[in-house]
This record gives C-alpha cells, structure tokens and sequence, in this order.
C-alpha cells in the first residue's frame, strides 16, 4: 500500500534516477546543484531561472540543473516544483496531511437546519422547493450545505419536473447518529401526540408521511449527472425557488 | 581567514583581531596627545590596564603586574598634566596601584590576618585581566559562529501548519422531533384558515336554501332541508348559522315564510311564492 | 578545492553512506524518511525529536531516521542540523557567500554588548553585578536591555544573596542563532573551565562551575515575581554597581 502511494505520488519523471547519479557527477557539477539547492531554499519566494543563473558565470544552463535536482528530489519527501514559472520546494504532495492539524469544533445545529433535516427525513425524497413549501419559508442555501456536511443528507438524484431540482434524502449516517434501526422507526403522528410534541388538536386531515429512505431512484427522479458539482445545483437558487413559491 | 577579516569589520572595536588591536594600542603610545585622546575609548581602569599589558608583548600569564602597575600610574600622571579629566574610577584604580606597588616593593610585613599579601593582590589583579581577555576572545569567537540568517539560513519559505476546521454537529432526536412537529403544528394552522373557505357564506346558504326549498312544496324543519350538510360537525355549525340568517333575509324579502312553534323547537320553512 | 569544503562540512558521521543505501531500503523506511523530511523542511523552527516522534507509531526510533537523513544530505547545498537540542535543515556554511543579500540586517552591538553577552553565556546564571565584576566597569541599562532586545538573553530569576539582584542566563534563540547544539559546545568552554576563568568569584584553584542555561533555578536562584517589571532590578543602578569596583 505505501508502496503504491510512493508510486503514485512520484513526479512527472517516468523514471526515477539510479542512486549512483550523484557520484558520477563531477565536482564542479555537484556544486552547481548544492549551490542551485542552498538558493531555492533560502529563498522567500520562489526564484525565476533568471535569479538563480545570476550566481553562475553567463551561459550557464540554470533549466538543466534544475531539472536535474527536481529528479534528485522526485519521490522525496521535499519536491522541487514550478510554479508561475518560478521555482521553489514544496512538501510532497501526498504528505501534506503533516501540515495539516485538525481542529474539531462541536457545533449545534441552527433551528432551520433541524427543521429541514426533520423534513428531509419525513418527506424524502424531496425537493428544496418542496422543503420550502413545506417549511412555509424560503431556505438558505447554507442550510443545506451544513447539513450536507453533516453527513446526514445527501442528494438523491433529480426530479423529473422542470428545472429538474434536486432530491435529497437522508443517509445511513443519520439512522446511526439519531439512533434509528430504519428510516420507519421515526415517530408517527400519534407518537409525536403521545410525547406532547404535537398538539392533540391539530386541523383534521393533518397528515405524515410513512418515511422511506430507500436508495433506489424514484419513478419521478432522474439520476444525478456524473459530475453534480458542474451543475450544482444549490447555488441556482433563483431558479428552483420559484417552484416553491405558494400555488 | 576570510571569515575572520568580515568579523573584524562587523566588529565595530575591531576588538577580535588581537593584532591590529595590539598596532592600535602601540600607536597610541608612540603618541601620548592621541593615547590620552583614546582614553574616551576605554571601557574602565580594567580595559586599560589589559590595553597596557598588551604592551608587555608577553602572555598574559607571565605579566608583570609591578610594570603593569608603573606603567599604568606614568598613564595616570601624563593626563594629569595635559589637564585631562578622568573619571574616578581610573582614579580609584591608579590608587589600588600604588598601594599594590608599594606592598609589592617593600619586605612583607607580618600581616594582620585574612590580609591578602602583595603577591595575592597581585595575582588577583593578572587572574581578573586574564579573565576579561577569555571573554573578549570568547565574544569575538561567538561573533565569528556560522551565525542563522547571516551566514546560514533556514528555509525561506516555511509551510505553515494549516488549521482544518472540522465542524461536528450536534443534534439530539428530541430536537429534531420537536423541530418538526413544532413548524409542521404552525404551517397546520395556516392550512385551517384555508378550509375556512369551505365555510359557508351568506350567498352561498341563499344559493343553497333557493335549490333546497325548490324541490319542496310544503313546510319543512330548516335542519331536514340541511341534513346532507349537518353530518360533518366541523359544517354543522356554519351551515346552519348561515342558512338560519339567510332565511330570516329571503323572509324579510318575502320569498320565504317561517314558523317555530315555540322557543327552541323546530324552525319550520316554505317557499311563499309556491305557497301563494 | 570544492572538494574539500564539502569534505570538511560534513556533519558528524565518520564515513559517508554509500550512494546506494536508497536503493536497498524497504519502501517503509523510505516513507519514514519522506515524513521526517517534509516534517523538518516545511517547519519555522527547529523540531525536537519528540515533535516529529509524534507523527509515527510510539516506539519508532526517530533518532536513527533523523541520522539517516543527516547523511544524506551531507555535502549537499543544505544540511541536516542539531541547535538547541533540536533538528533543522540549514543552508550549508560554505555557501553563505551566496546569500549575502538574503541576510536580514542585523543590529550592531556595542563592544560593551558583545562582552556582556559573551559573560552571559559562560557565567550563566550570572547577575549584573557579577557582569560588572568581570568587565570592571559598570554595565549600563541600555546595554543589557539591548541585549534582551535581540532575544539572546532572558532574565532567569533572583539570586538568594543580598538585595536579591537578577540572574541572566542566554536562551534556546541564542542557542539557535550562533549554531550551538547546547551551551556546551561554547568555544573553549573547556579550555576556560580548566584555566579557572569561568569562575566569577576568586580565587583560581577551586571547583569551576560550568556554564548553565538549564531553566531549573540553581540553589542559590530564586523565581522571578511574577511581575518582574514592578521590580525592576536594572533601575537601581547604584546599588548593583557598588559590587563592580575594583576592590
């Protein structure tokens, strides 16, 4: 496994360089690239070939050092790598998880985020201009984004209507979180009346749906394209908003 | 070598390098007008006094304080006549001098105890220069180092740790439910005001009893007529407020004619115009 | 010529590695090595060895990982450094020539400063007095203020003696800076220790304190207050400089 990373990560080179490169080089070839290395690593910005060829007599060929120290760090854990044209050490890309310290920060979720999570769960799948029908209000794109990053939403597919908007539905994550064996297990309406969540004298014909969070597509829902993100669909919120508005 | 010659100039008393410092001091001596001058460039009697044993062209650990001592007094008296001020403590010095000269010159005398002898005094005074001189060579030494972000250099562009802010939410069942139920509850009494379209108004009970009343000919109890519309509780009540006021209104018309037999019985109907 | 610098800067391994020691390593180690690498390349400051052990499985011999790669970057344009007790990649010593202007501009210290500093270091723990002893003329403020400037030294904390003058000890930056791996490794340390003139006090001939910047209080220190701005010790010039006369 860390064999195939290594492989992986291993710069454009298709070869990596014997290990013997370094001592057939020549003295004088050994300290042009020692002096090349010292200079793009003091540096505190990445260095054009044109500020590195200035430490060497005229003519020298600056691209072919650097080419030549960028394969001496190939597969390394330090990359030598172009960027805008100029040059600079990077930490290898498959390792920037080092550079990187998580800091976990415990959230609530905000009242319209439990609303329409609740509604998703309820109702799915469904639309965000459904959510919005049902919610009575308009609902922010962020509300569904934090609770895409929850994880315990996803998009389903997409409903076969105009604007083909989005379906979202619940995930296995949101049973484990909640701690529901299955999607039915959520409180009816006569459970809800029982716990005092809901008023024992609701309008007649208040109704909920039996929720199904099965994954299989819908007769009304189309899949999601192959790339969702191209065609997001949460930021065309103008579009799709209209479908919510009050009939 | 080089190195040292770059230390020298970042080393604004040229300190560190023993022998153009030794030229200096030799300089000064050739001229006492200039020597006495310098006299600002000293840093205290200790200074000097290593300045002048740097004269002896000796080690240090072979001076000889008595010619120190003289030699630093002759120094002393040559300011005194060019009318130069000196500070106290080269004063303070010249006279600890005299004193060790003297000790040193004259046969020991049997001395009160815990007195140091001349010789001690002496070695004193030649352990404090040597010191001093350990620790200039020393700061010159430091100031020669392969010194960070002079001579050499950490990385230029150091890759900082990136903070990645995971959110973990936090919801419990009973929030959610409570959500739910909470704007399913207020969205339902939005709903009922709608329906209350279904409630009948006047025109529409005129409109009814007019269709009612037409496929009658005789008295009939107001509720009979409305019976299709008196099974749901929810119409019940509107149904019959509406009809009993449009009755009293196509009455007052003279389309109508009622008749109750006494309070709370039975409202009896019947359309006048058949009647008649 | 060239040749011989590399030679002489190579850090302390008695023998080079051979150039195929890459070739022979298991891919494992090879990962480990990127890691420490990447970890030593990308950081601001030195890294202890605990630092870096902290991103492999507990038990993992970091040190060898670290004098591993301190040989491989041997005769390279940077090196694989020890300050303060702790690893970082510098620029190699012989290349400073080349990087003059990347040099940031250094204050200039008076010669009173350079000798002060020098006593600091190895006296440590050394108080103003003791200082003034040693140069034989009072130290004025300015001088040790600026020396606290430059980061080099710090207040360590009080000595149990009469008026309960400050101790100066040197700090983990001056370690950094003049390239020490501990205050050990001060030139001559051993020289001046054998001759006696690490000895702030007379006569020559006793036992001779090295110096010590551990940040453990000596037997005869005390803790700073907690406010040591409220006593400042340096305003009370008069008192301390009575110790620096010549006696």
């Amino acid at each position: 496994m860390a064999e195939d990373e290594t492989e992986r990560t291993r710069p454009r080179l298709p070869l990596p360089l014997p290990s013997n490169v370094i001592a057939l080089q020549s003295t004088d070839r050994r300290e042009k690239l020692r002096i090349v290395e010292a200079l793009l690593f003091a540096a505190a910005e990445p260095l054009d070939e044109t500020a590195l060829a200035s430490h060497f007599v005229p003519g020298e060929d600056v691209k072919v050092l650097l080419e030549e120290l960028q394969a001496l760090y190939a597969g390394r854990g330090v990359n030598l790598v172009r960027v805008a044209g100029k040059w600079a050490f990077r930490t290898a890309e498959d390792l920037s998880f080092l550079l990187e310290k998580q800091a976990v920060e415990q959230r609530r979720l905000s009242r319209a985020a439990l609303e329409t999570l609740a509604i998703i769960a309820y109702h799915q799948p469904v639309t965000r201009a459904e959510i919005e029908e049902i919610r009575g209000v308009s609902t922010s794109k962020g509300t569904i984004d934090v609770l895409l990053e929850t994880g315990w939403i996803k998009m389903r597919g997409r409903r076969r209507a105009p604007g083909r908007p989005v379906t979202y539905g619940t995930t296995e994550a949101f049973l484990t979180h909640f701690g529901f064996d299955s999607i039915q297990d959520l409180p009816g309406v006569n459970e809800l009346k029982g716990a005092g969540l809901l008023d024992s004298n609701l309008p007649p014909g208040f109704s909920m749906p039996s929720p199904d969070d099965a994954p299989d597509l819908r007769e009304d829902e189309d899949p999601l394209e192959d790339n969702p993100q191209q065609e997001e669909p949460l930021g065309d919120k103008d579009d799709e908003a209209g479908g919510g508005e009050p009939t | 070598m080089s190195d040292h010659e770059t230390s020298a100039d970042n080393d604004p008393a040229g300190r560190g390098d023993a022998s153009a410092w030794e030229q200096n001091v030799r300089l000064d001596l050739d001229d006492r007008e200039r020597l006495v001058v310098d006299v600002e460039g000293f840093e205290g009697p200790l200074d000097l006094l290593l300045a002048l044993a740097r004269t002896q062209k000796v080690d240090l650990a072979k001076i000889s304080v008595l010619a120190l001592a003289q030699q630093y007094l002759d120094f002393i008296s040559e300011a005194r006549r060019l009318r130069l001020e000196i500070a106290a403590d080269y004063l303070v010095m010249a006279a600890w001098l005299a004193f060790l000269k003297s000790k040193l010159l004259l046969p020991a005398e049997p001395s009160e105890a815990g007195e140091p002898t001349g010789a001690e005094l002496a070695a004193l005074l030649a352990f404090r220069l040597k010191r001093l001189h350990a620790m200039r060579e020393a700061s010159a030494q430091l100031m020669n180092r392969k010194r960070l972000g002079r001579d050499v250099f950490a990385r230029g562009l150091p890759e900082p740790i990136r903070i990645v802010r995971k959110s973990t939410y936090d919801a419990n069942v009973y929030d959610l439910l409570k959500a739910y139920s909470q704007q399913r509850a207020r969205t339902a009494v939005r709903s009922m005001r709608m329906r209350q379209r279904t409630v009948w108004s006047l025109k529409e009970a005129r409109e009814e009893l007019e269709r009612l009343l037409g496929m009658t000919v005789d008295w009939a109890p107001l509720d009979r007529i409305l019976a299709e519309f008196l099974v749901e509780p929810e119409l019940r009540r509107t149904a019959l407020a509406s009809s009993f006021t449009a009755t009293l209104e196509m009455t007052r018309e003279g389309k109508l004619e009622i008749r109750q037999t006494k309070s709370f019985a039975p409202l009896f109907v019947r359309w006048r115009e058949r009647a008649a």
